[in-house]
């Protein structure tokens, strides 16, 4: 397992959040809606973040699979805030270069007739940079 | 009264009506929206990185509006209503952030979170009363069974939107009930339908979606209302067999103000 | 300049004398000068109409002497209080100093007092008479013919530029309108000398400490500082010693008058106004004031009786005094 | 060594239970810090009136420290949390006055803390020794 | 002026190594006072002590200064060498020379140096000190137990046993608490009743104790020996000391649709009514908000149907007051309010429980008669879920839970579980745990039991969201060790929720001035050696009240309390701690300062008449200090104005003589 200080620390920076507060009982991963897509899950993005191993959450579709709903940030007892985390990963890997998750060629084959564009604005704003 | 109103994208071209019934509401319980001239895109999404700055300025811009003219500042949607929030949360409590956002915008006049956020729900509640509203009703909605989906935004992070118990919400099932219909509470109302994601994993949104719609039916609902956009047309696109609408066309209905009358 | 005149106080004092609800009257009475007012107490209706006083230079404020005199004399006190007194008033009962009992209190309304000092700066000496006329003050001096026009805000004491409050807080009854609290620029002054240099506070205060003569007037007057015995007067205490010698309490009189009377201090001014060497005394008490505020939240010493005061109390949460100047800049 | 060295004088009040003990300890372990700190022992940090800060300044000493039990940690329960505010009050005024701010300190020492109280001592007398004599209060009503 | 004699350690060489003690004897000869000085390789030793007594003696000395080690080492050895020597003990000062001197100086110049100053500020204090005399004050010898739970029953017992006579008061209309409640105990599984209504019939019967049921502490005044406190005993509108508790009044009275507090609203109970079967005292006890005679008039059918005539409908609240040496606070505790976690859908469906609303069900006499049936439609459950941790350990939002750890969840959790399945082998037991928490003897055993032969499956997780549906509970929760998210259709679901003090006991501490912590548990003396005592001389703590514990750990510090208030009792009179404030009442203000620093509540306010120079008299309020309860810390001195209150052993004079000597 790698300890990637640097990204740790910029990761805790982004997102606020204190991962050492974890007490690591799972309320997150318990509560979390779009758990079964997920390959990493949100107890595990805050375990390996406070760990240093990060690398693999980087590659990882789990990043695109948070629904951002807050129900692991409200329900958290500990006030970790798993969310940010995921949040904070996300941010890394979009905004290296080149590795915007979604462009403007992608919207013909997305959109429908009754798409609101309150849908597309956010998955720009979430996946891309 | 009058408020500052930020209607957001998708009321200005999806679901004018919403927009529409928003309006004529408001006006039939005295409240004039005010539209935020210029108001611009709020992105859909609060982006939670402290060093995010620049998505957040079109909010910041809004709410510097509403506190110059000394006016609440009301939302319909609640992305926007979420986003514009949380931005003005991140204004008034984190220095190091107001302080780069007020870089940007020497030529508006600085901010420093001074204007008050409202949901259009909020503003039912706070600021009209629903005793008000009860009053205002012409057609009651007695003898419907409906059930209030809130989602995520609504009502997370509670710290920051402050708007109702995050896991016992009732704004919107008093307002149910302030209509004359009778409120049905289902566990799912505050567990999220996955719109978010129907870009990226449509799956993730349908099987939410039905799970939220089987669970209202179940607790004996004829009728889901919705505070938000995406959710309404995640429940509908995943095919919710009931009816699924926004609070503002049941409360349009109710106030008598559903048709267009005055041509708007 | 008062809106509230002699007559109309007369008549009060001398209905509330004849009805037997007081016994006596602690007011205003006339001293060698027009301006010199001295502190009275009236038995009859016939010496109130003989000694008693009121205009702009009733400053007196009468809380302290209650402390004394409901021990000293029999029946009711009628005392008059202006707005800034009753502070000190509710303050004093706060601390058990006196019988509310024994107190019939009159509120009366303030338009400020003047400062004799200012009105001499624009009169010059041998005042013999000064008479009050609308706005203004007319200063009869030994020295011109005619008498000197001045206007009456422009001689207005310091504490009274500030006034803090024109709303009575404690009284009985209340002659004239009530006001209100005040949005004052107390603290200017005090926030003007933080901001300066260390080195520029010790010469300003070098500067205006080397004029104490030591008196006691600022301690006699101050209606906090009605110690059965006064630390200063105390052999046991380890710092009495009241001639100006160049020792211990000496230097530090002010230092720990001023922490003696924190937190309890109304800021009503008695210090600054009787000082003869004309030191701001008042910054001291200020100082205190406006640190409590910042540190523990806003605190009004009399504004309530039975108010516990801030450095009495606690939080767990309070800073640390290291904490004071990392709060603030370098200098201030 | 240089006879003449300017030495600062020191005058630590230090509380019975905590950091009294915490001197003590740091003696048991041979923590060494300088011996212009003297040690004035109280039952309280509570006790130490500002007088007594006042008086020593004015007899000659170039720095006060006051020391007791960390917040909360108060034999008395409460006794330090009136020491933070009235110190808290004293020394602002004292900086008001234009007297140098390292010149006091407030410090909170427990008794396992005796590394902290030798540390704490080696830091302030090398800070007050850096403000050399103690002028000012001496100074503070005599205008040349 | 003192006859000061001053005696220097070597220590051996702990002190000589780095002092000159010759050098510092010699220094001292010639300070004020000082008629005899000498050095000594060590003072404490048998021969130092004699040679102190010989020179007190020989030389008529009033005070000493001993130059050595550290106060805390050897002070109390040398006052009672002062006292052997016929001199007061508080005449004695240490100059510590080998802790803050030689010990942390190298150099022989300066730790000399450095120990004559300290010799001579000692010297300069000793110069000041008077003699000082312990007060002594007397004690009541009777006990007062705020609280009939488990602790303050045992703790009474105890104490009574010690023939000292014991009062409980307790807020309920009978004693018992919370175990009175439960139905098994971990880890040995006897019944609690049948463990506690026994200890509840020897408490009625006990000459010693008497009970005030339905009544609450209102007031206390006094000091450890000597309390004032008055009591009120609501009124229960029945005579207790004719009620025979026969009952024939609960079956006749017609309003029956009371919520059943002691079966927490599962079932209802009667307007009059008697808590449960065993109660102590066993009398019955009209609810005032549910009784129509009480609220309207309307009624009366009890008092004719009482045999005894019992009943009392004119019954108004009483005000006892009584003395007391010694308090003990048994407050207890209560489960917190699951309003906010309605992730757990508590308030949707009846379905989801409580864990002490568990027990109730499982209880022989609880609502269901001990039949594990669903509260919603009386169903036999077959899937059940335990959720451990709900509002403890939760440092997230201080209105939601609490951050502490309970502590007894992880084991009666581990009980119910094996229970339900030793009972209903044909139930699925889940438990979500975060840790399974078993210190305690046999406990692991217990909980491994639980999960070895009774099957019980423990998953190290939480649950997220609990969904009502049809007549199901759809449980979504984490299973960390596999990785993955689990979905249980469960039939019922409990919940175990977080203790806290009982509400209570806030107000109880104010009234007894004892601290809290911030969660509203009260504190220790001292955390290790004192644990059943307050700060607050005579007050002492027995279970939950104090952090939270199970029934052997609650029992056993109940005990504890006990013998500490025994040991209080049994003396007649108290000698205190001299070294207390005291206030100069020529110079006292009366003005109340001093009363609202002191942590101890030792300082009241008489009227006092003064004679005056001219003859006249003058009555003044002034402060006076109570020996026996201040501690000595200090606080007022500092917040008296005039410099009335003064503190013996640490003047003012005193210490400003110090910082004289070491400064000059």
């Amino acid at each position: 397992m790698e300890n990637n200080k640097y990204l740790r620390e910029e990761i805790l920076r982004m997102s606020g959040v204190n991962t050492s507060k974890c007490m690591k009982c799972g309320k997150c991963s318990a509560t979390c809606p779009a758990y079964d897509e997920m390959e990493y899950h949100p107890h595990q993005f805050v375990g390996m973040v406070e760990m240093g191993d990060i690398e693999p959450l980087l590659k990882s579709e789990s990043l695109y699979k948070c629904l951002s709903c807050f129900a692991c940030v409200e329900r958290c007892p500990r006030g970790v805030e798993p969310a940010k985390v995921v949040e904070a990963v996300r941010l890394v890997a979009v905004r290296r270069q080149g590795a915007n998750r979604m462009t403007a060629n992608d919207v013909p084959e997305t959109i429908e007739e009754d798409t609101p564009q309150q849908l597309l604005v956010s998955a720009f704003r979430k996946y891309t940079k | 009264m009058k408020v500052s109103y930020f209607p957001g994208c998708t009321l200005k071209n999806k679901a004018k009506d919403l927009d529409a019934y928003a309006y004529r509401s408001a006006e039939a319980l005295g409240v004039t929206l005010e539209e935020i001239e210029n108001w611009q895109c709020c992105g859909g999404v609060f982006t939670t990185s402290q060093d995010e700055v620049a998505t957040k300025l079109s909010s910041v811009r809004a709410l510097k509006y509403a506190a110059d003219r000394e006016q609440p500042l009301v939302t319909v949607c609640s992305a926007c209503h979420n986003v514009i929030k949380q931005t003005n949360h991140a204004m008034q409590t984190n220095k190091e952030f107001s302080a780069k956002v007020n870089r940007y915008m020497a030529n508006d006049g600085g901010y420093n979170g001074e204007a008050e956020v409202y949901h259009y729900l909020e503003m039912l509640r706070d600021l009209v009363g629903f005793d008000k509203v009860k009053e205002a009703v012409k057609n009651t909605l007695k003898g419907k069974k409906i059930a209030a989906y809130y989602g995520c935004l609504l009502l997370r992070p509670s710290k920051v939107m402050g708007m109702d118990d995050p896991e016992n919400p009732v704004i919107m099932e008093d307002l149910i009930r302030a209509l004359g219909a009778e409120a049905v509470i289902f566990a799912r109302r505050n567990e999220c339908c996955g719109a978010y994601t129907s870009v990226e994993s449509p799956e993730t949104a349908k099987r939410n979606a039905s799970a939220i719609v089987e669970n209202a039916k179940a607790a004996g609902a004829e009728m889901i209302i919705t505070a938000c956009p995406l959710c309404k047309y995640n429940l509908v696109k995943n095919g919710a067999d009931i009816p699924v609408v926004y609070f503002t066309e049941i409360l349009a209905e109710a106030l008598g103000v559903k048709e267009d009358t005055d041509g708007k | 300049m008062q809106k509230i005149t002699r007559e109309q106080l007369l008549e009060k004092a001398c209905a509330l004398l004849a009805s037997g609800e007081v016994s006596c009257v602690l007011g205003w009475g006339a001293g060698e000068f027009g301006y010199d007012v001295t502190p009275t107490v009236f038995k009859t209706a016939e010496e109130l109409k003989e000694g008693f006083v009121f205009g702009d230079f009733c400053g007196v404020n009468f809380s302290k002497y209650l402390v004394s005199k409901t021990q000293k004399l029999e029946g009711k006190i009628l005392v008059f209080l202006k707005p800034c007194d009753t502070y000190s008033f509710n303050q004093l009962l706060t601390e058990h100093r006196f019988d509310r009992e024994k107190v019939y209190a009159v509120g009366i309304p303030c338009e400020g007092m003047a400062d004799i000092a200012k009105v001499k700066a624009i009169a010059g000496e041998g005042i013999v008479s000064i008479e009050a006329k609308g706005e203004k003050l007319l200063v009869t001096t030994l020295y011109e013919d005619a008498p000197v026009e001045i206007d009456a805000k422009d001689v207005l004491a310091e504490r009274c530029v500030n006034c803090k409050s024109k709303k009575h807080v404690a009284y009985d009854e209340l002659l004239g309108e009530e006001g209100d609290v005040l949005d004052s620029a107390r603290f200017d002054e005090v926030a003007r000398l933080e901001a300066m240099t260390p080195d520029e506070r010790f010469a300003f205060w070098q500067n205006e400490l080397s004029k104490c003569i030591r008196c006691n007037a600022c301690r006699d007057a101050c209606p906090a500082c009605t110690c059965e015995k006064c630390v200063f007067d105390n052999p046991n205490s380890g710092v009495e010693n009241k001639s100006p010698a160049n020792s211990f309490e000496e230097k530090m009189f002010h230092i720990i008058r001023a922490f003696h009377v924190a937190g309890r201090c109304t800021d009503c001014g008695e210090c600054s106004r009787v000082c003869p060497q004309n030191i701001p005394l008042h910054l001291l008490n200020r100082k205190f004031i406006k640190d409590i505020n910042e540190f523990y939240g806003e605190y009004q010493a009399g504004a309530e009786v039975g108010a516990r005061a801030p450095l009495v109390n606690y939080t767990t949460e309070d800073l640390e005094p290291g904490e004071v100047f990392d709060r603030r800049g370098e200098n201030a | 060594m240089q006879v003449n060295e300017y030495k600062p004088l020191i005058v630590a009040f230090c509380c019975n239970w905590c950091s009294y003990a915490g001197a003590d300890l740091a003696g048991n372990n041979r923590l060494a810090y300088p011996a212009d700190v003297k040690i004035i022992r109280v039952p309280c940090s509570c006790r130490v009136n500002p007088m007594f800060i006042l008086r020593a300044f004015q007899r000659g000493a170039d720095g006060v420290i006051i020391c007791g039990c960390h917040p909360g940690d108060c034999h008395y329960t409460s006794g330090n949390y009136y020491t933070r505010r009235r110190m808290a009050a004293l020394f602002s005024m004292l900086d008001f006055l234009g007297i140098e701010r390292a010149r006091t300190r407030v410090e909170w020492v427990s008794a396992a803390e005796g590394a902290k109280f030798a540390a704490t001592m080696n830091d302030f007398a090398e800070k007050v020794a850096a403000l050399g004599e103690n002028k000012r209060l001496e100074d503070l009503r005599c205008k040349k | 002026m003192q006859r000061v004699g001053v005696f220097v350690c070597w220590c051996g060489s702990n002190i000589a190594g780095t002092v000159d003690v010759q050098a510092v004897s010699e220094a001292l000869k010639n300070e004020p006072g000082v008629v005899y000085s000498a050095n000594y390789q060590y003072m404490c030793s048998q021969a130092g002590q004699e040679m102190i007594k010989a020179a007190v003696k020989e030389h008529r000395l009033t005070g000493i200064v001993v130059c050595s080690c550290s106060p805390r080492m050897h002070e109390a050895t040398f006052r009672k060498t002062a006292a052997a020597a016929g001199l007061n003990p508080y005449m004695v000062e240490i100059a510590n020379i080998r802790e803050q001197c030689s010990w942390v100086h190298k150099d022989m110049m300066t730790g000399t140096e450095k120990a004559i100053i300290l010799g001579k500020a000692a010297i300069a204090k000793v110069n000041l000190n008077a003699p000082l005399t312990p007060g002594e004050s007397p004690v009541t010898k009777r006990a007062l137990v705020i609280g009939g739970g488990i602790a303050g029953i045992q703790t009474a017992l105890d104490i009574a046993d010690a023939g000292f006579p014991v009062d409980i008061v307790e807020k309920q209309p009978t004693i018992g608490g919370k175990m009175a409640q439960l139905d098994k105990t971990f880890p040995t599984l006897d019944c609690a009743a049948c463990i506690l209504t026994p200890k509840m019939v020897d408490v009625a019967q006990n000459e010693k104790i008497r009970i005030f049921s339905y009544s609450e502490v209102t007031d206390v005044h006094g000091f450890v020996g000597n309390f004032d406190v008055k009591i009120k005993k609501k009124a229960r509108y029945v005579k207790e000391d004719i009620c025979t508790g026969c009952g024939a009044c609960v079956e006749k009275c017609p309003m029956k649709k009371v919520p059943n507090e002691f079966n927490l609203g599962m079932d209802n109970r009667h307007a009059i009514y008697i808590p449960f079967a065993q109660a102590v005292p066993k009398v019955a006890t009209i609810d005032p908000n549910a009784c129509n005679m009480l609220k309207n008039g309307k009624c009366g059918v009890c008092a004719k149907v009482c045999a005894a005539g019992a009943i009392d409908y004119k019954q108004k609240d009483e005000i006892i007051e009584e003395k007391y040496g010694a308090i003990v606070v048994a407050t207890g505790f209560n489960p917190i309010s699951m309003d906010k976690f309605d992730e757990f859908a508590y308030s949707q469906s009846k379905d989801v429980i409580t864990s002490l609303e568990f027990e109730r069900l499982t209880n022989a006499a609880g609502p269901s008669a001990g039949k594990l049936l669903r509260p919603s439609d009386g169903k036999h459950p077959h899937t059940i879920v335990f959720v451990q941790c709900v509002g403890s350990r939760c440092a997230a939002c201080a209105e939601k839970g609490k951050e502490y750890c309970s502590k007894i969840c992880c084991m009666y959790t581990a009980k119910h579980a094996m229970l339900t399945r030793d009972k209903y082998p044909d139930t699925e037991v889940y438990v979500f745990y975060i840790d399974a928490r078993t210190p305690g003897k046999n406990f692991d055993e217990f909980y491994r039991r639980a999960v070895e032969e009774y099957g019980v499956k423990y998953i190290k997780g939480m649950v997220g969201k609990v969904v009502p549906e049809g007549d199901k509970l759809k449980v979504q929760a984490s299973d960390l060790i596999a990785n993955k998210q689990l979905h249980i259709d469960a039939d019922l679901v409990v919940l175990a929720a977080a203790i806290e003090p009982d509400k209570s006991a806030r107000p109880l501490a104010t009234m007894l001035t004892a601290s809290m912590d911030t969660n509203d548990f009260f504190t220790e003396a001292h955390p290790k050696l004192r644990p059943v005592e307050s700060p607050t001389a005579g007050v002492f703590l027995s279970g939950a009240c104090q952090g939270p514990k199970d029934i052997p750990e609650t029992v056993s510090q109940a005990g504890a309390a006990a013998s500490k208030v025994i040991g209080l009792l049994a003396k007649d009179k108290l000698t205190g701690n001299p070294c207390v404030a005291s206030s100069n009442e020529l110079m006292c203000n009366g003005c109340s300062t001093c009363e609202r620093v002191c942590p101890y509540g030792a300082i009241t306010y008489i009227d006092k008449e003064f004679r005056m120079p001219d003859r006249t008299t003058k009555i003044r309020r002034v402060a006076v200090v109570n020996p026996a309860v201040c501690q000595g810390c200090g606080a007022c001195t500092v917040a008296c104005p005039s410099g009335a209150m003064d503190l013996n052993g640490f003047k003012n004079s005193q210490i400003m003589a110090e910082v004289d000597a070491i400064c000059k």
